[in-house]
């Protein structure tokens, strides 16, 4: 029961090594007296592991160990059974990423026609979509965003780290709101239209209501 | 997660048509009208930033017709984008009208890029995140996880898809149970025959067909269908030369008359 | 392809890491070309790893990599014990979720199956579902609802955060035809359950003192 750092590091170790899914720090620490700066601990590790064939990466703000990247060629027998997601699902998860917290709205809007039965089903049972809450508009529409699972499997530390994300950003190109009223999803006529190039807060725009059976 | 991406063939590629030639008229694998204008977008070789609109416009409208020469069935919303593209590329070649109440041509038009930007942004970025798919392909977890004997703590292997899943059969199995069809509540053509026939031979000038409905009607479903069994039993007795029916004008009131009795008018 | 040992150190690291199983010497040597010597490489991996939380150990011919066994009594005072649930109290959790405050009853008239009395217990007893009250209604049955601890489990901050009836249409969880279960021509249609989103007013339950262990 000693407190040396290296004592501390070893269980830390154990625990990661033990475990397939990414731990949150808040699971980690409870290994731990409340004193013990955990953070700091896990990026001890992650640097002890640095030139290793196995790496401690960050997920969010959970963490697990993972094999490097540069030796995949040579674990190519591990390679897992692949299944193919759709264009939708692709289009989809990556209006999610990029867009979160997102509701089914913006994506209809996003990728100009409905979402079809199925598309959210598969990315939700690969565990990568969670709910983010509902937005406090007309209706309260539920909000999606992307999970640590979904990190982990696109080796991500974060969602800032999505490819592109900064530019898009800028490009303000990540505004899911529709851009113009002409015609929605539905293809009625909708006059007057509502004026894109005034952003709101994210939580005050008001939701375009959607026949629901869409 | 076990569920991985493929990396090299997405399902769908197969029906995206080709995108070489100037026109693609193949219907199959587009989802949409704005998913067709962004293929259009792309044949005019610029940065979406630089599109010409009016152009597009013409594009789309071309495509539309070319697709309805073929005879392929365009869904409502294509035709819909096709009737918005049309008044949008009127509104751009027109001077423009001082008006506070719409958006000008030009903000329409703009808001139209952004959309095909916004949309080709998400597709690109899908692409660079299947590039970056690599739990399982390239990047590996603990072959052999280890749990440790001792236990003051439970926790349950169950996820929120598996509660919506549940919740989600639940509900479809009762969607599955037994359907009743309840009697129905109609006014049916036979009552209506009847009560007409109780009126035959006594009606010797025009009379307005909705005043022989029965005085009882329920609710509107009822009044809907005694009019329209009551309107069919006319026809019915017309058809026997019990009576004769006259309409003035499309949607005017219906009246019959007895067949026995003179009278002068007729349709 | 460098013949540098770390090199070789490092993917064998990574292949022991990701193996399902242990793994012979001569499997292993099928990572290398034949010069190298594989025994030597074990040897040296498992110095590496002799004072750090995991090990690399020797059973019979085979080699794993293994959590230290002096840790073993800390690991085991945290570490988890995964169950799994039954179909039969997955399904009741969502009910409750959906439903609540809901009764006995209740839950057995949707699932069309009596409940079993080791069904509720276990959810009661994972913390994740408590008495709501007694219904005003004859026989004044009990009625059962949500904790913090389901919202926990299941990384939701509150109830109302649950995907509803049209989010799981959308997700393709639920058929998207309309729930008939009687085909009327007065022109209106029954849904079976009332919907989730519209919980039912509080005052219809009157909250009673329970005692503790339901």
């Amino acid at each position: 029961m000693t407190d040396h750092p290296v004592e501390h590091l070893r269980l830390l170790e154990a625990v990661l090594f033990a475990s397939k899914e990414p731990l949150g720090e808040k699971k980690l620490s409870n290994y731990f007296n409340e004193d013990v700066d955990v953070k700091a601990l896990l990026k001890t590790l992650q640097e002890d592991y640095q030139n290793r064939g196995v790496q401690l990466v960050q997920r969010g703000n959970a963490w697990a160990f993972r094999t490097a990247e540069d030796l995949a060629e040579k674990l190519s027998e591990h390679r897992a059974n692949v299944k193919t997601l759709s264009r939708a699902a692709i289009e989809t998860l990556a209006i999610c990423a990029y867009h979160q917290p997102v509701t089914r709205a913006e994506i209809e809007e996003i990728r100009g026609v409905s979402l079809s039965k199925g598309t959210l089903d598969v990315l939700f049972e690969a565990g990568w979509l969670k709910p983010r809450g509902r937005r406090r508009t007309p209706g309260r529409p539920m909000t999606w965003g992307t999970t640590i699972e979904f990190l982990d499997q696109f080796g991500l530390e974060k969602i800032d780290d999505l490819p592109g994300i900064e530019e898009l950003k800028t490009a303000g190109l990540l505004d899911a709101r529709p851009a113009i009223n002409a015609y929605t999803v539905r293809g009625e006529m909708e006059l007057p239209f509502d004026h894109p190039d005034q952003p709101e807060s994210e939580d005050d725009f008001i939701e375009e209501p959607l026949d629901e059976n869409g | 997660m076990e569920n991985l991406i493929d990396l090299d063939k997405h399902e769908d590629d197969d029906l995206r048509p080709k995108r070489k030639g100037t026109l693609i008229i193949d219907l199959e694998g587009f989802e949409g009208p704005l998913d067709i204008l962004l293929e259009l977008a792309r044949e005019q070789k610029v940065d979406l930033i630089h599109i010409s609109i009016l152009h597009l416009a013409d594009q789309y409208l071309q495509w539309v017709a070319e697709a309805r020469r073929k005879n392929l069935e365009l869904a409502a919303d294509y035709l819909v984008m096709a009737a918005w593209l049309a008044y949008l590329k009127s509104r751009l070649l027109l001077p423009a009208q001082a008006s506070e109440e719409e958006p000008s041509a030009e903000e329409m038009a703009a808001a139209l890029a952004f959309q095909l930007q916004r949309l080709e942004a998400m597709r690109n970025a899908g692409e660079a995140l299947i590039e970056r798919n690599s739990l399982g392909l390239r990047i590996f977890k603990r072959g052999m996880p280890e749990t440790f004997g001792k236990l003051d703590e439970v926790s349950y292997d169950v996820t929120l898809y598996d509660l919506m899943k549940a919740y989600g059969d639940q509900m479809n199995k009762h969607v599955d149970q037994t359907l009743h069809i309840e009697p129905m509540d109609l006014y049916s053509m036979d009552m209506a025959i009847e009560r007409l026939r109780s009126f035959i031979g006594n009606i010797p000038e025009w009379t307005m067909l909705v005043q022989f409905l029965p005085t009882e009607l329920k609710n509107n479903l009822h009044t809907r269908s005694a009019i329209a069994s009551t309107f069919a039993a006319a026809l019915e007795m017309a058809r026997d030369g019990k009576i004769k029916i006259r309409q003035s004008e499309t949607f005017g009131h219906i009246y019959i008359q007895s067949n026995e009795s003179r009278g002068t008018e007729h349709d």
